[in-house]
């Protein structure tokens, strides 16, 4: 089909007319190759103008056309819609910054014409190579397998499934619940840890469109947003195999046992960790081995910090939380917080540390702890942070151990071909702009799968994955995939899978049949880099072709 | 109701900073029409003030531009700025909201955003957006590269308000026709079937923190102003330099301005505080900083990471109390150390990392909404989860509901949204 | 050469923050020199190393490519690749003596306008200094000997 | 220090060595071996199956017909398939190991049996006279053979490297050593009843001996190469010779591609654009896709460059290609210490990045 280009320079009101000589460089693409019509126009941006390039793709028939105004970041999308009006292919436009990025930093009227004649030029060489594009649309199961059982699974299976979405909570161990199961008490609110579990549990079981599967493990799960598919496995070896258009990752956290031995743990009686308290208290057991009632008790901080490098946000709190147990229920006992640094962030968690110091629970700013059985009794000797030691004697150590991602967050990882973070966490898609996303379209993050985070923090992460899910998976509606993505010709791609190592989002496959990658355009973000990437021009970024890209620099240096 | 019905729900999201946005796009994606009201001229909120945001250093801008050019490409968000609840009626599902919205006088449609107008404009004031270090007209844009790229007449300021004067200057100046001095203030009824609040957080005024020396002048600055100063489309460009123009050769920054007042930890200071000491030494590399703090508060796993690269640039200082005289030129700062000892320092600059509070006008808005307010005067129920309100339909997300960073506010945008969309496929059942 | 040197500069500018920081310069009306003239890439990983020797070998006296700052890229990691081909570049330039000069690669961010601008002018003196590229100039068979 | 079988070979080390890949075949423990096999001035590589063939066959050749990373691919390209012994110089083998990164070849099936390289004399000296360049003494050898610092295995770090390896340097002539490289060499040995009970130090002091030297020669004739080549103008003369025939990049063991990018990239101009271009060079000229070519391959292969020399060796119109691409191999090489070839567990540089790296290079 004959290519009929028209150019045409927007005025911009005084912005560009004064800046620059636009008949010149009307009169510069005018003799081009394709360019049927080229004009200048007062402002093409406002309805008018607009009207005007409606009616002159219409008059002169045009196929293509270039704009040159100001930057593509203000009008690229009105100039595209004028395109779809009009009857052309959204992409066969091409706009030429002459406002930024001529007019407004080249004060030379000669020298600021010249260079808009060489951005209009090179826009024009560069659209008679572009191509119709469209996306497509493609079919998704809008099913959720959630992993983990814990609170945030249960709050984020709570509020997906219904009666279009159904949602499959698997769950390793035999019971639901989680680590906040086992806690008596939340801080700061100290309201039921097991209350909250419980009410989520019950939603959990209450909704038919809820599949609970406990004692269960994932064994794989292949495929895409949209179109996963999943295989799991019960305890005596039972498969199950089930489609899903998403996946919540809501592996939980365990204590780091690596440096519980520097304190005397598992040689020391009476030296427990954090969670070993939770589940004495939650026994109503909050006693020494002998069974005797302690009568004073040190709660150590910080416990494996230098080995996990990072602060484990939750301890400090837990700390108290367990003061106040030991407080509340015993009352005369003296318990000493040994902290290093007190991480109390929020608008309640100081609240709540001035309530436990009220209690009775005091709080000892301290540099190192060593815990010693003294045979008559535990002997903690701590260095001050101003380097003196200390010696206080005590009946029962709390250790408050470093947060690690559960066990399995690895072996998930590994599942879905995510990369595992520093310290064997899973990693956000952005930390801040997409904190519940991976890199992979339709794998979610809550919980501990992330990194430490209070119960707060955690349902705050399982209800926007949720979220996420519900605004980007609605039943009966289609994925739509991006335009400009990437593409592989299969008659050039020799299958060295170069593209699929550099893609950031798992968007290429290798389909070892035929010996060659293919470009997944749901998951496919259209950056490029595969492209830059294939020695042999298989790969190939539509709308960015090297073609297109070619000819736009062939004019640059005409 | 099923899930696709919520297309036909209408939302109103109030507060277009990071939260705000996160909240709109999401509710766009899933099919929602969505008002997006923010009562400043300009949208991204404190997100955009800052040049770079912990613990990657990563460009704010960069970050928060793509997000705010797709809220003004999306046909589904209805962004209105300089715009202010003022009446909440109704129910989950069934909300009326009465919305002010100020006239702009400038007519987004006809303006082409060259900026002529800001030249002859007669009224010169300190820009607010800049934290008073850089000045504006009456007819203004916050800064370069602010969204929505459409200036607005401050009519507090403009002598046609303030003085009835014909003034036409601006009018003049725009080739464009788009200044319209007829426009009028409006209210705009909307229904909606849920609110979400993202109405952020202030930082406390300085000035009241009678100890820590902040006036406005002087050689003391609050967080935010260091932010201005290091911005590359800020009053300096980037150069950090003092209100007389001289370069600090020692500077001081000093955590958990207003804490005692507040009575909490505004959770992200500490993180903040060590990013200017990534902001100071790489403008400065000659400046000696100081950091006073009391607690490292770096929760999180990839926090202490940046913490152990900063400590080795900074004289960290723990303090128990704290004060500050102007001494001359330089700043005195007198505090009991952590070990109990009273000692003094001198620098050229000093730098406040103030309390995070309630936004303003919260606890009216709270009224007006019927939903709870904590202790602290943040949004935000203690029962439920972190983004219910206490009231069916609305749900809060951000720094409305406490002190956060970037991360967990958009993750809790996230959850109101989740919390939203779930309860509207339910018809509010149970809300 | 009677005629004054006009440089002609190449330069991939990524979409999300070179070219946003480029248009923040021309917002703040940044004076440049009229040298340069940009072609927007995605991300700057899509700047493919053939691309830019091309550039060179079609006579552009300077190539730039412009990327979001490490740490900033707009697709997670595009402009480490980025710079990895860069460097095998510059190298090969270096080791056969093709004035590796001519090539530059910047993190410039989307507010950086300021800093847009200098690496414009920065760049451009440094190619006015060098001269025009040698493809430009008399070909190798009758030069004066 | 390693030790090695002393393979006796009173007829000469072709002999011998045809001899032990005999043996190999007929205690199973290959399927079949790769030579090189000469008849008359035809020379190619073999796949044997029949221990007999090999009596006949003079396996080791002073000359590269075809890379052997190349003849390797082409039957390991859809899979591991049988069990074979392939008997290849160091360079052939480092460029199968970088074929296997680049997912052209799945060598897991293959043990590679390396020996002393004394160079191999240019493909035109054999072609015009195969019976005089005879000699495997080093003499005539190519020019990028007489700078190879890689023409043996004796460092202590043979992971990827070949898993035999054949000792002919700083041995007495009427017998070559066997010497293990690898756990797979290792089991050959112990297949075949062979205990590798000889010193190998003479061997290692003769490879460091000449290597020193080598890496000598290497510098100073890449110090001549740059005066030669060099700079814009010296290039263009030196690849203005080129026919654009592209036979360096089919002979070159890496340039794996179908369809090579200055084949595939539909950059033709019109005349218009020549002549314009033209008048704006200054009428030079008219093609630059010859440096094109060269350049963009070098950005393509360098890193994986195993300085072979097939690229030259196939040359018609003489240009020192291999010499420059090797030249120019080294230093993009350098640039993240990688040495293709060395090790199959190290990414290709282009694949993978470090956070905090290169900083140099940005302005």
């Amino acid at each position: 089909m004959e290519k009929r280009i028209g150019v045409y320079v927007c005025e911009c009101g005084p912005n560009i007319s004064e800046a620059l000589d636009i008949d010149r460089v009307v009169e510069a693409v005018s003799g081009m190759d394709g360019v049927v019509v080229a004009d200048r126009y007062k402002l093409l941006c406002a309805g008018a103008g607009q009207q005007h390039l409606v009616d002159q793709i219409k008059e002169h028939d045009l196929t293509h056309l270039v704009v040159a105004a100001c930057s593509p970041k203000e009008h690229e999308s009105t100039f595209m819609s004028v395109c779809e009006k009009a009857g052309i292919n959204p992409y066969m436009f091409q706009m030429a910054n002459i406002r930024e990025q001529v007019a407004w930093v080249t004060p030379d009227k000669e020298q600021a014409t010249e260079r808009a004649i060489r951005h209009v030029r090179a826009a024009v060489g560069r659209v008679i190579r572009h191509t119709p594009l469209a996306t497509r649309e493609i079919e998704c199961n809008p099913d959720v397998l959630v992993i983990g059982g814990g609170i945030a699974g249960l709050s984020s299976a709570a509020l997906l499934a219904g009666p279009e979405r159904k949602v499959y909570l698997v769950e390793k161990e035999p019971a639901l619940g989680g680590a906040v199961k086992g806690y008596e008490k939340l801080f700061p609110g100290m309201r039921s840890g097991s209350e909250l579990v419980q009410r989520y549990q019950a939603q959990v079981e209450a909704n038919d469109n809820i599949t609970v599967l406990t004692g269960t493990t994932v064994k794989s799960i292949l495929g895409f947003l949209g179109n996963f598919e999943i295989a799991v496995e019960n305890g005596q070896g039972e498969g199950q195999e089930f489609m899903v258009g998403a996946v919540v990752a809501a592996l939980g956290m365990k204590e780091d046992t690596e440096s519980l031995g520097e304190y005397g743990y598992g040689e020391i009686d009476d030296v427990y960790t954090a969670l070993e308290v939770e589940a004495m208290n939650l026994e109503g057991r909050l006693a020494l081995k002998n069974g005797d009632a302690p009568k004073s008790v040190g709660i150590i901080h910080c416990v494996g910090r230098e080995h996990s490098e990072y602060c484990s946000s939750v301890c400090c709190m837990a700390g108290m939380k367990i003061g106040r147990y030991l407080k509340d229920k015993l009352g005369d006992v003296k318990v000493t917080g040994f902290y290093r640094d007190l991480c109390v962030p929020g608008c309640d968690a100081e609240q709540f540390y001035r309530e436990t110091r009220d209690a009775g629970m005091e709080f000892v700013r301290v540099g190192r702890v060593e815990v010693h059985d003294s045979g008559n009794g535990i002997v903690l000797k701590c260095g001050t942070a101003e380097g003196a030691v200390k010696e206080e004697k005590v009946d029962m150590v709390v250790l408050l151990p470093s947060v690690q991602a559960a066990e399995d967050v690895g072996a998930l990882a590994e599942m879905l071909s995510l990369p595992l973070g520093p310290h064997g966490f899973m990693i956000e898609e952005h930390e801040k702009l997409a904190p519940v996303n991976t890199s992979m379209e339709g794998v979610y993050l809550a919980g501990g799968v992330t990194g430490p985070g209070t119960a707060e923090q955690t349902l705050s992460q399982s209800e926007a994955a949720a979220g996420r899910i519900l605004a980007g998976l609605v039943p009966g509606r289609k994925l739509e995939t991006e335009a400009r993505v990437s593409e592989i010709r299969a008659d050039l791609c020799a299958g060295c899978r170069t593209c699929l190592t550099v893609c950031c989002y798992g968007a290429i496959d290798y389909d070892p049949m035929k010996g060659i990658c293919v470009v997944n355009e749901v998951l496919c973000r259209g950056c490029g880099n595969c492209a830059s990437a294939c020695p042999s021009g298989a790969a190939s970024h539509r709308h960015f072709t090297s073609n297109q890209i070619y000819r736009e620099m062939a004019e640059i240096l005409k | 109701m099923t899930a696709a019905s919520s297309a036909e729900d209408n939302v109103l999201v109030i507060g277009a900073g990071m939260a705000g946005i996160e909240a709109s796009l999401t509710l766009a994606e899933a099919g929602a029409k969505v008002y997006l009201v923010e009562r400043e001229p300009l949208f991204g909120g404190k997100t955009i003030k800052y040049e770079e945001v912990f613990a990657n250093m990563e460009c704010s801008t960069c970050m928060a531009a793509p997000k705010q050019q797709e809220v003004l490409q999306n046909d589904r968000i209805e962004l209105m700025t300089l715009s202010e609840v003022r009446e909440v009626k109704g129910e989950a599902g069934d909300f009326t909201v009465g919305v002010h919205r100020k006239a702009r006088y400038v007519d987004a449609e006809a303006c082409i955003g060259c900026n002529a107008c800001f030249d002859p404009c007669p009224v010169s004031l300190p820009n607010e957006f800049e934290e008073n270090l850089g000045e504006r007209k009456a007819i203004y844009l916050p800064c370069p590269g602010a969204l929505p790229n459409v200036p607005s007449i401050d009519t507090e300021r403009c002598v046609r308000f303030t003085e009835n004067k014909e003034c036409t200057l601006c009018q003049e100046a725009c080739m464009f026709e788009a200044i319209d001095f007829n426009q009028k203030d409006e209210d705009v009824e909307l229904k909606v079937s849920g609110i979400i609040v993202a109405t952020g957080s202030d930082l406390i005024d300085s000035s009241q923190l009678k100890e820590l020396g902040y006036s406005g002048e002087g050689n003391v600055y609050t967080a935010l102003e260091l932010e201005r100063l290091y911005a590359s489309n800020g009053p300096t460009e980037g150069t950090i330099q003092l209100r007389d123009g001289r370069t600090p050769s020692s500077a001081a920054i000093v955590h958990c301005a207003g804490r005692k007042d507040t009575g909490y930890c505004s959770a992200v200071c500490c993180m903040y505080s060590l990013k200017f000491v990534h902001y100071l030494k790489d403008k400065l590399p000659d400046t000696t900083v100081h950091e006073f703090y009391t607690d490292m508060c770096i929760p999180g796993k990839k926090y202490q990471e940046f913490h152990d690269r900063m400590k080795d640039k900074v004289n960290l200082v723990r303090y128990d109390e704290l004060s500050v005289s102007p001494n001359g030129g330089s700043v005195g700062i007198s505090y009991k150390s952590g070990a109990g000892t009273n000692e003094k320092l001198d620098v050229d600059m000093l730098i406040l990392a103030p309390a995070m509070v309630p936004s303003r006008g919260a606890e009216e808005l709270a009224g007006m909404l019927g939903i709870e307010q904590g202790g602290r005067g943040f949004f935000g129920s203690s029962t439920g989860s972190p983004a219910e309100s206490g009231k069916g339909g609305i749900y809060v997300a951000g720094c409305a509901q406490g002190p956060k960073d970037i991360g967990q506010s958009v993750a809790q945008a996230g959850a109101a949204v989740g919390r939203f969309l779930s309860a509207a496929s339910r018809g509010f059942s149970g809300e | 050469m009677g005629e004054e040197f006009k440089p002609r500069i190449v330069a991939f500018l990524c979409n999300w923050c070179s070219y946003a920081g480029a248009d923040v310069a021309g917002g703040s009306k940044l004076e440049m020199p009229p040298t340069l003239t940009p072609i927007k890439v995605m991300c700057s990983s899509r700047v493919d190393p053939v691309m830019v020797t091309l550039a060179f070998l079609r006579g552009a006296d300077g190539v730039l490519i412009a990327g979001c700052h490490p740490g900033d890229c707009h697709y997670d990691k595009g402009n480490y690749y980025a710079r990895r081909r860069f460097a095998v570049l510059k190298t090969i330039f270096e080791t056969l003596d093709l004035e590796p000069e001519r090539l530059r690669l910047s993190w410039v961010s989307a507010s950086e306008g300021q800093r847009y601008a200098e690496v414009v002018r920065e760049f451009s003196a440094k190619i006015a200094e060098l001269g025009p590229n040698p493809r430009r100039r008399q070909p190798a068979g009758i030069k004066e000997s | 220090m390693k030790k090695g079988y002393a393979l006796q070979a009173p007829d000469g080390v072709r002999k011998a060595v045809a001899g032990f890949l005999k043996t190999c075949l007929d205690k199973d423990v290959f399927d079949a071996v790769l030579v090189c096999v000469r008849s008359g001035s035809a020379c190619s590589y073999v796949l044997v199956q029949e221990p007999s063939f090999l009596d006949t066959a003079d396996c080791l050749p002073p000359v590269m017909p075809v890379q052997g990373g190349k003849a390797v691919m082409s039957f390991t390209r859809h899979g591991k398939g049988m069990r074979i012994g392939a008997l290849l110089r160091p360079c052939e083998i480092r460029a199968a190991v970088e074929l296997s990164k680049l997912q052209q070849t799945v060598p897991e099936n293959i043990s590679f049996i390396s020996m002393d390289c004394e160079g191999v004399i240019p493909l035109s000296d054999w072609l015009s006279d195969p019976e005089a360049a005879g000699a495997a003494d080093g003499s005539g050898v190519r020019e990028l053979c007489s700078i190879c610092e890689q023409f043996s295995f004796c460092e202590d770090d043979p992971v990827g490297k070949a898993d035999l390896h054949i000792a002919t340097m700083g041995v007495a002539k009427d017998r070559a050593l066997l010497v293990p490289v690898s756990a797979r060499g290792d089991e050959i040995l112990q297949k075949l009843d062979l205990t590798p009970g000889e010193e190998t130090t003479g061997w290692v002091e003769e490879v460091e001996k000449l290597r020193k030297k080598r890496r000598e020669a290497r510098e100073e004739s890449f110090a001549e190469l740059r005066k030669r080549v060099c700079g814009l103008d010296a290039l263009s003369e030196v690849f203005g010779r080129c026919l654009e025939c592209h036979a360096c990049r089919t002979a070159c063991p890496i340039c794996y591609c179908r369809v090579c990018f200055a084949g595939s990239e539909p950059a033709g101009d019109a005349a218009v654009d020549y002549v314009r271009r033209a008048e704006r060079l200054g009428g030079s000229c008219c093609l630059p896709e010859q440096l094109l070519f060269h350049l963009g391959r070098m950005s393509h292969m360098s890193l994986s460059c195993v300085s072979c020399g097939m690229c030259e060796d196939v040359c018609p119109v003489d240009i020192p290609v291999g010499s420059i691409f090797s030249m120019v191999g080294q230093a993009t090489q350098g640039l993240f210490d990688y040495v293709p070839g060395r090790s199959a567990e190290a990414d290709l540089p282009l694949k993978k990045f470090v956070l905090d790296e290169l900083e140099d290079v940005e302005d």
